[in-house]
């Protein structure tokens, strides 16, 4: 039934969709994530213990939570597109993947840069980079899962599935590694927890949390924009769409070559 | 003769315990692939002592750590060629057109799959335990641990071999997707052997390698008939 | 009775064939012509659900496949490019392995095997066997399914006159009885068969809206 | 501002180092990604543009090979 309900146009749909959404979540990105940014940067008090190499907070923690939500936002598609067979779910999930990796490595790399001053180690076993370090793995098995299948139907299935797969995984490898942790160090290592954050350090880190979420979302729509354009080349609208892209490319050579004789 | 409607009745009893029978029959006709795994098991357990030292103090430390390492890399390789000839000759399809729900059918081979190749590694672990100076008390516990984490390993692994059976390079991408599933299997394995050499209970991580091997008995068949449907595509 | 209904097929971008139409009943022949890579193979797995078609319909006496695939299952045979034979074990441990998954009137195995002429190769590995005589197995299986519709993949390479001959007059006992038939083919079958249909698939192309 | 002058506030404290140096590989980051998302929808239609150009010429091929045999007297 549900093949029913999705009829081809939908694509086309979708697509534009992601067209009328996009400058609304670019132009809250660009406000939430330079006035979180500076906030936290310049005005928000330092830190009693840490100083201000706290300050990288600010974008630890908005990748650090965006790379969760990410990876469980890409298998709710996987599902969605396995369950219900809907075509512009599966592609999410390889709209996401790419952003959602990138998230993570940012979580890792301040994490580590964060861990320097803190631990005097660029790396330390600590639980959650350890398990940002498995989920970056993971971002890394679906990307190149999809990227080794030819035929990107099938690709966007096999992902999907291991999507799935993976975030039934993503609370056990979490939970395993921080009673592993706990187990291996105790607590003589300071966690990368905010310990009761006053209000001032809070509001630009709550503003650059949500500054990430629309980072995402952005990138999100503009990559799944591009998929369903993939998925649909055949399609007579996609058609269209390179037919006129032909004829301006065209007419510039045409106009380049009247220069030239001019 | 030719009657279209009678039929010999379809039981998915038979059907199960016929895929079980003929992968025991193809293993025994094939005993070179039986023995590879645990060759495997046996050596690179070996290679830790030489590369890192033969003192028992620092072997009774590593030996859990590194026989279920070594476990784990023993059954990459099963899984690796876990579907494979099933795929290329055709079977996987013709279970797929068969009335009967494709993941009792890969329950079935799983089943087999590891009484033929994971029994074997954890019959040899008392052997690996004792080159590895693991004393005698934490032997059983460490048969256990491999007795409920295999059949996890395997179940999870067949799902990523159900993913890249169609594709022709299979071994590093296989272990890219499966390797980050095997990790939380291994913290808790090691930490139920690690209480059982302080003479502690381990209940509680028996209990939860139990419970994530009833999730992957449950959820593992259905994602590797969804995946080997998606790759016969 | 099947029934396809707006078969549109891609693969990798590339459309295979767009609106196919076509009925298929009981007593029927259906041959799918076309050069290679024209989609039948493609076509043959859409219509069992192997294959996920881009759109369109199969339907199975009165309703979609999608909506009955076991009831659809049941009454199916298909011989595919790969025939599901494993080469270690043998050619009766193959039958008997396919017999226990498969809807079949019997498992006089021994007969079948016979019909196809491998009387004395039942018990050795199928690697032994010759690609001719592979197929052959794969093919005894005719003689012991009792589905309506055949799905049959070139059911006649690799087979030498008298097994062609052999095959031809199973599928008119299988005609005569009711079934239908629907196989691809490079032979050309109008002599055997006075009720055939033949469908064409071309190099498409095209698109569809 | 917390800060009482920039230069202070680029030393962060002595921390200067690693908090811009995570900031700027945030931006550098997320620069990669927005441009190489912008440019996907580019780089699609170039890719389809040369697929049909593609199968324009092999269908033209096709055509005139037609023809060529068609033509009755053509050695």
């Amino acid at each position: 039934m549900w093949k029913w309900l999705h009829p081809y146009a939908k694509a086309e749909t979708t697509y534009k969709l992601c067209y009328r959404l996009l400058p609304y979540f670019s132009w809250l990105a660009v406000i939430t994530l330079v006035s979180g940014s500076i906030w936290g940067l310049f005005y928000a008090p330092s830190d009693y213990q840490q100083g201000d190499s706290f300050r990288i907070i600010y974008f630890h923690v908005p990748t650090a939570i965006w790379s969760m939500g990410a990876y469980t936002s890409m298998a709710i598609c996987g599902l969605i597109g396995i369950v219900w067979q809907i075509r512009n779910a599966e592609l999410a999930v390889y709209a996401i993947a790419p952003v959602g990796a990138a998230f993570t490595f940012l979580a890792l790399i301040s994490g580590a840069i964060w861990g320097k001053p803190m631990w005097g180690a660029w790396w330390v076993w600590d639980a959650r980079l350890t398990s940002e370090l498995i989920l970056l793995f993971l971002y890394l098995g679906v990307i190149a899962l999809y990227n080794s299948f030819e035929d990107k139907r099938t690709a966007a299935r096999a992902s999907s599935i291991l999507a799935i797969v993976g975030v039934i995984n993503v609370p056990i490898i979490h939970y395993s590694v921080e009673w592993w942790n706990t187990l291996h160090q105790g607590a003589s290592i300071t966690k990368l927890d905010k310990p009761s954050i006053s209000p001032d350090m809070l509001w630009p880190l709550l503003l650059n949390i949500s500054g990430f979420l629309f980072v995402l979302a952005a990138l999100v729509c503009l990559r799944l924009a591009n998929q369903i354009l993939i998925n649909d080349a055949r399609r007579p609208w996609v058609k269209a769409m390179v037919s006129e892209k032909t004829n301006k490319a065209e007419q510039s050579k045409n106009k380049a070559t009247l220069a030239d004789k001019e | 003769m030719n009657n279209l409607s009678t039929s010999k009745p379809l039981s998915y009893w038979s059907a199960f315990k016929s895929i079980f029978i003929r992968e025991i029959k193809l293993a025994w006709q094939k005993p070179t692939q039986l023995v590879q795994p645990v060759v495997f098991f046996l050596i690179v357990v070996t290679l830790f002592p030489l590369g890192i030292s033969p003192a028992p103090k620092t072997l009774q430390m590593i030996g859990p750590g590194v026989i279920w390492i070594a476990a784990i890399l023993a059954i990459m390789l099963v899984v690796e060629r876990l579907f494979r000839q099933d795929y290329q000759e055709g079977t996987i399809e013709a279970w797929l057109l068969s009335t009967v729900p494709m993941s009792l059918l890969v329950g079935a081979k799983l089943l087999a799959a590891w009484f033929i190749s994971c029994s074997v590694l954890v019959l040899i672990t008392p052997v690996l335990a004792l080159l590895m100076n693991i004393e005698t008390h934490v032997i059983p516990a460490l048969m256990l641990s491999l007795l409920v984490g295999t059949p996890i390993l395997l179940f999870v692994g067949a799902i990523g071999n159900a993913l890249t059976v169609g594709l022709n390079q299979g071994g590093v991408l296989l272990s890219l997707l499966v390797l980050p599933l095997y990790i939380p299997v291994l913290i808790f394995a090691t930490s139920l052997i690690e209480a059982a050499t302080l003479n502690m209970s381990y209940t509680g991580q028996m209990s939860i390698l139990i419970s994530m091997l009833l999730v992957s008995c449950f959820f593992a068949p259905v994602a590797i008939a969804a995946a080997l449907k998606n790759t016969v595509n | 009775m099947l029934e396809v209904q707006g078969l549109t097929c891609f693969r990798q971008n590339r459309c295979l064939f767009a609106g196919l139409n076509f009925v298929l009943s009981e007593h029927q022949i259906c041959q799918i012509e076309g050069p290679n890579g024209a989609g039948k193979s493609t076509l043959l797995r859409a219509i069992l659900g192997l294959f996920r078609a881009d759109e369109g319909q199969i339907i199975w006496s009165g309703k979609s496949t999608t909506q009955q695939a076991e009831l659809f299952l049941q009454q199916v045979f298909f011989l595919g490019h790969k025939f599901a034979i494993n080469s270690d074990l043998t050619p009766w441990q193959n039958l008997e392995f396919w017999s226990a998954l498969n809807p079949t009137q019997n498992d006089d195995f021994a007969s079948a095997l016979t019909k196809v002429g491998l009387t004395g190769l039942e018990h050795i590995p199928c690697h032994s066997l010759s690609a001719g005589q592979h197929r052959r197995v794969a093919l005894a299986r005719l003689w012991l399914t009792n589905t309506k519709l055949w799905v049959l993949d070139e059911p006649f390479t690799a087979i030498d006159k008298s097994g062609v001959q052999l095959l031809q007059q199973r599928f008119n006992s299988h005609l005569t009885s009711g079934g239908m038939i629907l196989l691809t083919s490079h032979q050309d079958l109008s002599q055997e068969f006075a009720q055939l249909h033949t469908i064409k698939l071309t190099d498409n192309t095209g698109e569809i809206i | 501002m917390h800060f009482n002058s920039i230069s202070e506030a680029l030393a962060m404290g002595g921390y200067g180092p690693y908090v811009w140096s995570t900031v700027g590989i945030v931006i550098a980051v997320l620069l990669f990604l927005i441009i190489h998302s912008m440019t996907a929808k580019k780089r699609t239609l170039t890719m389809l543009r040369l697929e049909q150009e593609r199968a324009d010429k092999i269908a033209l091929a096709k055509q005139s090979n037609d023809d060529y045999q068609s033509k009755p007297n053509h050695n």
